[in-house]
């Protein structure tokens, strides 16, 4: 299969959707290049620095007939748009008894690693989560992402496509020819049997190698990628919580009312899963700090391989024993 | 102006509908049968843009939203049921006053947020321009909505694509308790529009063809893809901001009384009047007519059903 | 003791505040009438209806040496202003190395009930518990809003105080004299041994029905009201549910990522409570829609004291053998 | 323009100071000892408000904000600690280039989001009013800046509330790669204040005099409590909108040489040495000294420690 880096797969998921219908078009207040060459200014477009306004131009377009793409490019830059997609994307739909549809998808840069600072670095992808009306996903590879984006640029909703920072350059093999991913199904990265980690986006790459470590020790690590946050497949990740009996949840944001909140209670709230579970769950989360610049600050307050694997340890803890059971 | 007498009486018509419905609405709602709020216009009924506008145009509304509804055409009986919280509404009792919408007629919707739809309805103005097909976008907004940042940053980008967009903003005076005068540095809304090398245009709000006219050559500006215009109509709401019971009001008797004798209603039934166009008893009946149309409006509203339950949990995605 | 009305006690915590200290001052698109007439339209300002840039400016005074509160109204109506919220006001205080102090109170009415449909009624609180630099809380009795209020107004921190809409005209009793409530702290308002409901806001009340009705059935269930919601008081969550080994969380917002999720996970990852959890954890919320106007939908979407007793009865089934234990 | 002499050797100093600061920034940017982004402002130094300023007099700054830092009167080591992600950095190095602040001289920080200081300054103008002393408050912002809602919100506040601001739109005529011309209907930001009752100033971006003059008109009447003033500067930076390597340029070779020809600092030179305010010289000596801070500046950096991982966890919260 082709390689293609992550940022590529994106840029070639719209360019193909582009081609193939003309009511969509794009805007960004600084669009790649590529696009811009390709499609010319009236479909491609550098916009004044007013997130705010084209996010609801983006819903209005939609509502006549349009399929617009608005990339916020960095998620902070997002938040001067938020009444737009709180108050009016997330709700027009529904707020006005479903009379129209609203294909709009919304792109974001999430993540740290670029040592850019609290105001260009994070990952509030669960302040989303929470509004009702709005679907959002957060691949993990180039594949997923072009599959996803363009599931998403066909579907006649508000979608947010989150895609990280960190993976911006990695490659991927990415299939030729047309192809999607649906919406809501959570691929397994890699089977195992002692514990299941859900992750996503760069700390499913950081599961994989630490499952790779913990191997070495006989433990089997499931790595669970849900790839869409919303809707997020339950079934998959409990499933492999039934399977596995422990949870470790590994996400880029920090803790509290995020991404790993939610799987937690998803897991514990299910009383089929609740009945397997052996060990406390387990959250591997950024620190509970805005993001700093310097290096060695930034990499302390991130989670990587390692806190995963000491995650994992401590999920086990005591409980090897199960193992035969 | 040179209208004909027959569209004037339509404007006529329409006005009074407005107001019929909303006393009607005003009524009801402090009977219990519509819940929440509503926000009336009494005294703001003059919106003479919708009547310079075809099919296919398009507008938005704010939190005072049954006047441009009524103007661009829409069903009184879905508006009332709406109002009502039943099935039967524009948006199957989800909605309530302040979101009522007609995509069907081009009404993209009240809204509650202040300023919220400026830049929804600038997002048609630009689906109108890429289809070529001379199509124009109104955004109705308020005094207070004119010092929200979508007002400038929807003006300057409607300006420099060149979008065929007329925002129009309705200077009441006040935003909820608060006058203009305490929150605007300058007394005309419109002069920011040479900012963004757009007309910039006063009208007398209170004035249905004046208003008309300053639409018609802004929609004949836009239709020819020059761009934009603000509007700027002084108008004033006769009741309270909202008509919940206990809200402060600082505004003086004396001067809603001046505005009362503005009233945009007898100022057209006036005109038509000395144009020999309107007899008193055309004139009750079409109060009568209006009235009655209202009167359906409630009847339909109170036999429709109200949602089930469960309906809550429809028309949360588009399939 | 006194009673006043949950509305009232806010305004009276605020006007006591304001008269100890000059450098606090009020804005609000439409401030509370007796604050205007007390304290001037300088300290109490009417403001355009420019919530974004009101956010940044009680920022900016807070860091030249003055005590603003901004008063959003709305919760919905703060998304307008969620730059400043995320980027500035969470993380200036962190970004710039803690070189000045930014003490602003933010105000916020959150919850449905009021019948003004999707825009103007949310729950989002857990959307700000996700961002790392900011406190929170969410009374439920006029006594408790009037102690948190006072405490935050002194704080040094961007504090905000979301305010229940369904309570701001029900009374309870408020102590006379000045006193505070320390952030961070729950309240037990009523003490059981079957179950834990951890229930915020309104929810407190219909909490405290529904341990009232269960309790003719013989059923003993705790009610925890965390009350601020960051910091968090994790110790008093987890005590409850060591006791009780059961827990039920009720929210008038929505499940997904919101405090529901957050206060399952704080329980299910602790090994000692882990240890004594006996059944699923359950998550008693809003259904997942934008809020609806009309009464019969709006009703239906919210939980209440009944869904709660259903919930506590679903964590009790086929166990209530344990209480044997 | 009638400055003593040493003030203006003081700013031609100044000027060459920050190039020098950038030159360098620049350099060890791309030799990895600077982290994330730099945003240079070489070819805009001609930052001539803050020499007609006041100690207790307040600025705030963009992602652009090195220059802004030195002319009020940053800590070169500090600031160069803080790029070097240092514990002696102005932030504990927990900012860098794009959130250098200095509390204390009254820099209330570089910032991230485009147009998101703007409020906050004028929040610093506020309590500059409420405090009645007489001090003023200066938002720097960009082109870019210009079109997005909170420069209008903030403008509407401070021309109604007069606030003591000067409002300075530093416009390159480029955000990012971009130009203001795709994105404003007017080629002037300053026409924009017209609506908001204010005086809209343009001036030539290059010329430090003339930004001094204007600013100090702007100053007196804001400490004489008659409002805000919107200062346009018309200039241009020489290098890529950021540092990082690979990103696109539209500009043409043919503009920036125009302007690179408008150099402020070797403009204000000539006007010294035509003076005879500047010798050869001097202009050596003072190149010198300047090299020599910066290498002070940088010798301090790199004999700084790196914070402590564990220091992440604080500065949460004031105490
Ligand atoms: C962002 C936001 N802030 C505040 C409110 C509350 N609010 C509703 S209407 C209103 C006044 C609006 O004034 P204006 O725009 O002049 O319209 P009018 O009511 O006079 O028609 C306010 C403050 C809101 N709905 N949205
Ligand atoms: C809200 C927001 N949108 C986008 C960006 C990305 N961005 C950083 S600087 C910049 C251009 C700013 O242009 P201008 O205001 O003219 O300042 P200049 O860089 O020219 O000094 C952009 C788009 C951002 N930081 N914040
Ligand atoms: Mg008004
Ligand atoms: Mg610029």
């Amino acid at each position: 299969m082709r390689e293609l880096t992550y940022a590529q797969a994106g840029v070639e998921a719209v360019a193909e959707e582009m081609r193939n219908d003309q009511r969509i078009f794009y805007m960004s207040t600084d669009p790649a290049v590529s696009l811009m060459k390709e499609f010319g200014n009236k479909r491609v477009r550098a916009t004044p620095i007013a997130e705010g306004a084209l996010t609801g131009i983006a819903i209005g377009a939609a509502g006549s007939g349009y399929r617009p793409i608005m990339d916020w490019r960095q998620v902070t830059f997002s938040f001067v748009a938020m009444d737009q997609i709180v108050n009016q994307a997330a709700k027009i739909h529904y707020m006005f008894g479903g009379q129209r549809t609203f294909p709009v998808l919304y792109r974001a840069n999430v993540g740290g690693g670029t040592r850019l600072a609290a105001q260009h670095c994070q990952c509030p992808y669960s302040m989303f989560m929470n509004l009702s009306g709005l679907k959002m996903f957060l691949p993990s590879t180039p594949g997923d992402l072009k599959g996803l984006l363009k599931t998403a640029i066909r579907d006649n909703n508000p979608v947010i496509s989150f895609e990280s920072n960190r993976l911006l350059t990695t490659k991927g093999p990415v299939p030729d020819g047309d192809y999607a991913i649906p919406l809501g199904v959570a691929d397994i990265k890699r089977t195992g049997s002692d514990v299941t980690v859900v992750a996503v986006a760069w700390l499913v790459h950081e599961a994989l190698a630490a499952a790779e470590e913990l191997a070495k020790d006989g433990i089997s690590v499931e790595v669970v990628d849900p790839r869409t946050l919303v809707p997020l497949d339950h079934a998959a990740i409990r499933a492999s919580v039934q399977k596995t009996g422990r949870l470790v949840v590994a996400d880029e944001a920090g803790p509290t009312a995020g991404f790993s909140a939610e799987v937690a209670a998803v897991v514990t709230e299910d009383p089929a899963t609740f009945a397997r579970l052996k060990a406390p769950v387990k959250r591997v989360c950024a620190l509970n700090v805005p993001i700093p610049y310097s290096p060695v600050l930034e990499d302390h307050v991130f989670p990587d391989r390692k806190r995963i694997i000491a995650g994992v340890r401590e999920v086990l803890q005591g409980r090897l024993s199960d193992k035969a059971v | 102006m040179n209208l004909p007498p027959d569209k004037q009486r339509e404007m006529l018509r329409q006005m009074l509908t407005i107001r019929c419905f909303e006393e009607r609405a005003s009524a009801d709602y402090h009977a219990g049968k519509i819940y929440g709020v509503v926000h009336c216009y009494i005294g703001e009924e003059a919106v003479g843009v919708c009547s310079a506008l075809e099919q296919g145009d398009q507008i938005i509304s704010t939190h005072r939203g049954h006047g441009h509804c009524i103007a661009k055409g829409a069903d009184l009986k879905r508006m009332m049921a709406e109002l009502y919280g039943r099935q039967t509404g524009y948006c199957k009792g989800k909605g309530g006053s302040m979101h009522i919408a007609d995509f069907g007629i081009g009404m993209l919707g009240a809204n509650g947020i202040v300023a919220g739809g400026i830049s929804i309805v600038t997002g048609a103005g630009l689906a109108a321009q890429m289809d070529g097909k001379g199509r124009v976008a109104v955004s109705f907004f308020g005094d207070g909505a004119s010092n929200a940042g979508p007002f400038h940053e929807c003006l300057n980008i409607a300006a420099t694509w060149k979008l065929p967009m007329l925002y129009i903003c309705e200077n009441n005076m006040y935003a909820a308790q608060t006058s203009a005068a305490e929150t605007h540095a300058m007394p005309d809304v419109a002069g920011r529009a040479a900012g963004y090398g757009i007309p910039g245009v006063v009208v007398d709000g209170n004035d249905i063809f004046a208003i008309h006219q300053a639409a018609a050559r802004a929609i004949a500006r836009a239709r020819a893809g020059e761009g934009p215009t603000l509007i700027e109509c002084k108008t004033f709401r006769w009741r309270a901001h909202t008509e919940r019971i206990g809200q402060p009001d600082f505004r003086t008797e004396e001067e809603i009384e001046t505005w009362k004798r503005r009233d945009p209603i007898a100022r057209l039934r006036g005109q038509l009047e000395a144009q020999g166009a309107l007899t008193d008893a055309d004139w009750q009946a079409m109060n009568k007519e209006v009235s009655a149309t209202i009167g359906d409006a409630v009847a339909f509203a109170e036999a429709s059903p109200f949602p089930a339950p469960e309906q809550a949990l429809e028309d949360m995605y588009a399939a």
